[in-house]
């Protein structure tokens, strides 16, 4: 994606960059409300998580990246992948568990992964890709080049002891790496809040790490935050924590209700309320846009529709693809075919 | 008996044990609203001081259990899938399970951690490990992986009330099966190998979730005049080294099914046992059906080609019984 | 040990806490003396980690705690074993590796415990005590007897996950747990700053915690923190975090010189300036004790003498000892006799 | 030829990787000081950027080795003893072992863990666990335990040159050991085993430690006639069964000695291969030597009571050998 020029000022670069971001963003949320409809209606392998609601923390921080900054991202992934660059196709057919998929269908939804563009992968482990992300930024430092190396986690990942651990090894070497708090209030089926002591972004003070909590359903206050952010790993200034406040639409993964068995951890007036238009962050910068005249209804309409295409596209890729390689396990593993 | 699911059968002893003793506590991430339905009912029935949602935090997890448990309580830890017990490894390995050693025999620690196993359900590699090798080789842990709903409720029961800290395994591909389970109190004794299916041929000494596929390898031996004798090795530590080595005595030969990794899996375990113990009796070599050393990968197909399999357990009991397989 | 009244009234009961802490001060610094000795001239099995210089950390948090309340304690536990009031000859045994040890020789040094005093026991993994005692200190809440779980960390630690973790669930569910940070500025051979990143006591306020840190070399300053925070326990009011800043004065470990093999972490001025009767804790206390007229140099020199022989009757009553049973370790792991 | 010592070997093998390839860089606690040794001068000579010491923090030191390596590092991390290996376990099973193929191959992960196993010096439980088992049932991880000092430099060179993460474990009792090393360039393939001993009547297959017991066994054992072939088996993952097989094969007889305790020890999945593929030559039972099933007390007479020793190695070949022992 276009690296936007956050500083509004009418010009053509300006512009493209913010439509880069809607236009991203609206690819999330087709593709992972085709995910949700496909798994309800077809079946899809494994556990889906989604990210709908949340689209605007994984565009606005990754709009501030190149292909070469690193990135890890959590169980609920698709987002990240799609906003730093993650190709559609190749995600769908992951979670088709085709051989086409970007992980070859070894990985599926909680793996995506693509290292040709920084995307070192999602993690089925809450807060397993902390310290993987730590490491890549120390690879970063090494090879010297400016690289930022940026962790997505929740505000349930928070509470695993490795968060703060990194943070730790993260200002001690003065690493370029950004650690960016999805904070959405829930960790699977508990509300956040009633396991998570103090403030979160008061971990990250007390390691003396430079602390944005920002609005994280404005995709150009997050933006914001990222570009900081960014612009200290690229100066050599060292790691950064970006909180982003937002909200999970969906439930915790598609076969929520199935597991839940009519137990209930939030009201349907709280997801009710986050899917209005005023908190909607996709809603929300649409009116932005059409307010600042940067794009008219029809283009908007157009955008909607290319989006739609696209994840069409996705899942006829995904579908034709050949099944996975049922050997290859097998060969990645390094093992040989005789036990 | 009552037919009932074998998460079922776990919630109806989680509810009796706790019942049973008021120590007896119970701690996890989401156990209030019970990701796999185990722990259902648990918070009303007993209150929040007794059953706790914790932080995703697996290494205090783990680490409360062991100083409740040394202080007093009788603790249930619930660490939903087995790949989460790696993250509270160091509490696990270093301390639940040389505690009592360490203190010279001061203190019991009365803990049962739960936790789902396996894969065969495209959950990938990080939710599908069967990783009860990894507990066998800590010593003084007791690792259980019933494979029945009334061994699941029985286990779970004596499990509770051990004062030695154990795992209760629930094989993930066994959690919705339906099983006959003693009405009243029902209590299964650790250590005992179950032999559902007698034979003469061939000793199929299944663990944990292979059970089904062992039983219908059974019946396909059965096609092809191979009469084959069932153990179901439903509690690993401690091993019932007698009941299986007895039956190998008996028929001579031996396939051990496992769906863990090969390397070190509770089937080289039981095969090592068999060809120290059983030499005598062995007429064959033993055959050991597991997990070629990889982890799950995610694609349905994927995962089925290298998961243990009726198949696979056919062939290998054909190979040692001189049986050609279609 | 009497719990000692802390408000200087010059009346019996608080002369004789005074005295108290003294005698165990010097009780454990002459049987830590006492083991730097015999593992120089003599050998002793394992690993032998001496908190000498440290003592006032572990006398003045234990003044405050009844047999009752539980203690977790580190690699460097014969101290806080001591200061809690454990036996200073089955821990010698102990260490000697007889059946008389405190742990039928089975832990040695490093795993020093007595449950009746509620001393879980030191730990030779670094941080490994922290969620040991926040468990404890769940079942002290459960208890409801207003006990208190005290969980002695050094700086080192302060840097596992762990350590984070253990604040967040002391807190959210208020447990009456006291964690104590015995900050030495070292972590093994490495300087503790080198490797720590802000303030070790703001990622204890990042978790809402109270926080005090104290001179750790003054064992009144330490007693007093403690006080507060026993009081928090006892009263339901939830955790504390005491941070003592202190020195230890002997190496990481007795056969530190082999292993350093000449290399240097520290220099010797350093340590000298703390050995000095100005920062030493057990001269600050004594210069204090016969300023206020609590005692003269002869009982003071009583004192020294009689914990000197205290330590000569716990090396006889070490060496006197049987041998460890060398089949108790399978009965204690439950495993029967054929492998 | 030069003779050095186990740990010297170590420390050459550092030496000359890092200085071989730049993007080699290694971390862990106390590296600059090397608590072992084995890291002495490496962060004189190759500076602060590649050479660096963590904090307190396993999960975070074996995690960033996943994430440099994955980021184009060659990465050697210390972990000290092998009991902290635990503190961070999820790193190395969840991530560490499953990373390629949860990405399908997208990249190598050429790692290097260093660490120190195994009893013998009362250093209670906590310090001297010989873990090897629980890595080799991971998968996707090479687990190698060299015996001799030549060994451990030529495995370890191999090992850091290698695109696949492997632990190297350095046995504690062998640290001190000297042994011919070959001058230049020095490299031994990993997945081979050696046979330090020919013979006829029986193979003592030893894994890592025990090898020094298994020659003074084998030295006992030709004075009551027996004349043992030993196996040192220095790479457990991949694990040379060929050689394994094909020696007992020749002898008839297997005891396989191994410090780990028993349950899924190394010992018993070598114990299993050669009752399969094994069983054609095989005149007796295969016997394990190892730890059964204990962590080590710290006493130094209760630890040599359950340590393996080469008594303990002759009884049980003579017992497979017909032979009485004095
Ligand atoms: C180590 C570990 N523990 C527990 C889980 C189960 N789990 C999956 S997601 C989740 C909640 C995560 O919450 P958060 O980090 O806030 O991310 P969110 O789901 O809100 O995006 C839990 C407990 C896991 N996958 N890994
Ligand atoms: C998990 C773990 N990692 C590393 C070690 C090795 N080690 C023993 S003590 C120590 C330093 C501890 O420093 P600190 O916590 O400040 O305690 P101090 O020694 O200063 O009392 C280290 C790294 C260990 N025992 N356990
Ligand atoms: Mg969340
Ligand atoms: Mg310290």
């Amino acid at each position: 994606m276009a690296t936007p020029n956050l500083t509004q000022d009418q010009s053509e670069p300006w512009a493209s960059g913010q439509l880069a971001m809607l236009e991203r963003m609206l690819l999330i949320r087709h593709a992972e409300a085709r995910l949700a409809k496909t798994a309800k209606e077809v079946g899809l392998p494994g556990g889906v998580h989604l990210s709908i609601g949340q689209e605007a923390t994984a565009v606005g921080i990754c709009s501030q990246l190149d292909q070469d900054d690193w990135m890890t991202s959590t169980h609920r992934g698709h987002g990240h992948f799609l906003a730093k660059g993650g190709d559609v196709n190749a995600m769908f057919a992951e979670i088709w568990g085709k051989s086409t998929g970007i992980c070859k269908g070894m990985g599926g939804s909680m793996h995506v992964a693509d290292f040709s563009k920084g995307i070192i992968g999602a993690n089925g482990i809450v807060g397993g890709g902390l310290a993987i992300a730590t490491g890549a930024a120390l690879a970063a430092q090494l090879d010297g080049q400016g690289r930022a190396a940026v962790c997505f986690f929740g505000d349930g990942a928070a509470n695993q002891g490795v968060f703060m651990e990194c943070l730790n090894v993260a200002n001690i070497w003065n690493l370029p790496a950004i650690f960016v708090c999805e904070n959405n209030g829930l960790s699977e089926f508990t509300v956040s809040s009633t396991v998570t002591a103090g403030e979160l972004s008061n971990r990250a003070r007390a390691f003396d790490m430079p602390v944005s909590v920002v609005d994280g359903n404005d995709v150009r206050a997050v933006a914001q935050a990222a570009q900081e952010a960014v612009a200290r790993c690229r100066r050599g200034e060292g790691p950064s924590y970006i909180e982003a406040t937002t909200y999970r639409i969906h439930g915790h993964l598609e076969a929520e209700d199935m597991i839940l068995g009519g137990g209930t951890y939030r009201t349907s007036e709280e997801v009710e309320r986050w899917r209005k238009d005023d908190r909607d962050p996709i809603a929300r910068f649409r009116s932005c846009l059409l307010r600042d005249g940067i794009c008219d209804e029809t283009l908007l309409e157009g955008m909607t529709a290319h989006a739609e295409s696209l994840v069409d596209a996705a899942v006829a890729f995904a579908e034709e693809g050949p099944p996975a390689d049922t050997r290859l396990a097998y060969a990645l593993m390094g093992v040989g075919e005789e036990a | 008996m009552t037919k009932i699911r074998y998460t079922q059968a776990v919630n109806e002893a989680l509810h009796e044990e706790m019942e049973r003793d008021p120590k007896t506590i119970l701690f996890g991430e989401d156990v209030a609203l019970a990701v796999f339905g185990d722990t259902r009912g648990l918070l009303d029935k007993f209150g929040p001081q007794r059953v706790r949602n914790t932080p995703i935090c697996e290494a205090t997890i783990a680490g409360m259990a062991v100083g409740a448990a040394a202080a007093g309580y009788r603790v249930i830890a619930h660490m939903l899938f087995s790949n989460f017990i790696y993250t509270g490894f160091d509490a696990i390995a270093n301390q639940m399970a040389k505690l009592r050693l360490m203190t010279g025999g001061q203190i019991d620690l009365p803990i049962t951690v739960l936790a789902v196993y396996g894969g065969g359900a495209s959950q990938a590699a990080q939710h599908s490990d069967a990783n009860h090798p990894v507990l066998m080789n800590l010593g003084g842990i007791d690792v259980l992986v019933p494979a029945t709903p009334a061994d699941a409720k029985g286990m779970l029961k004596t499990a509770i009330r051990s004062n030695r800290p154990s795992f209760f395994l629930e094989a993930s591909g066994l959690g919705a099966v339906g099983g006959d389970v003693p009405d009243g109190e029902h209590l299964v004794p650790l250590g005992k190998a179950a032999r559902p299916k007698e034979g003469s041929d061939v000793t199929l000494i299944s663990v944990g979730s292979m059970i089904r596929a062992t039983h219908s390898a059974a019946k396909k031996l059965a096609a092809i005049g191979v009469d084959a004798e069932i153990i179901d090795v439903r509690s690993l530590v401690p091993l019932d080294e007698k009941t299986i080595v007895a039956s190998v005595m008996k028929t001579g030969r031996a396939v051990v099914i496992d769906e863990a990794r090969d390397m070190c899996s509770a089937a080289s375990q039981i095969a090592a046992v068999i060809a120290d113990k059983g030499f005598a009796g062995l007429r064959a070599p033993v055959r050991r059906v597991t997990v070629n050393n990889s982890s799950m990968p995610y694609a349905p197909n994927a995962e089925a080609a290298i998961f243990p399999n009726a198949d696979d357990i056919v062939r290998a009991a054909a190979s040692i019984c001189q049986r050609e397989v279609a």
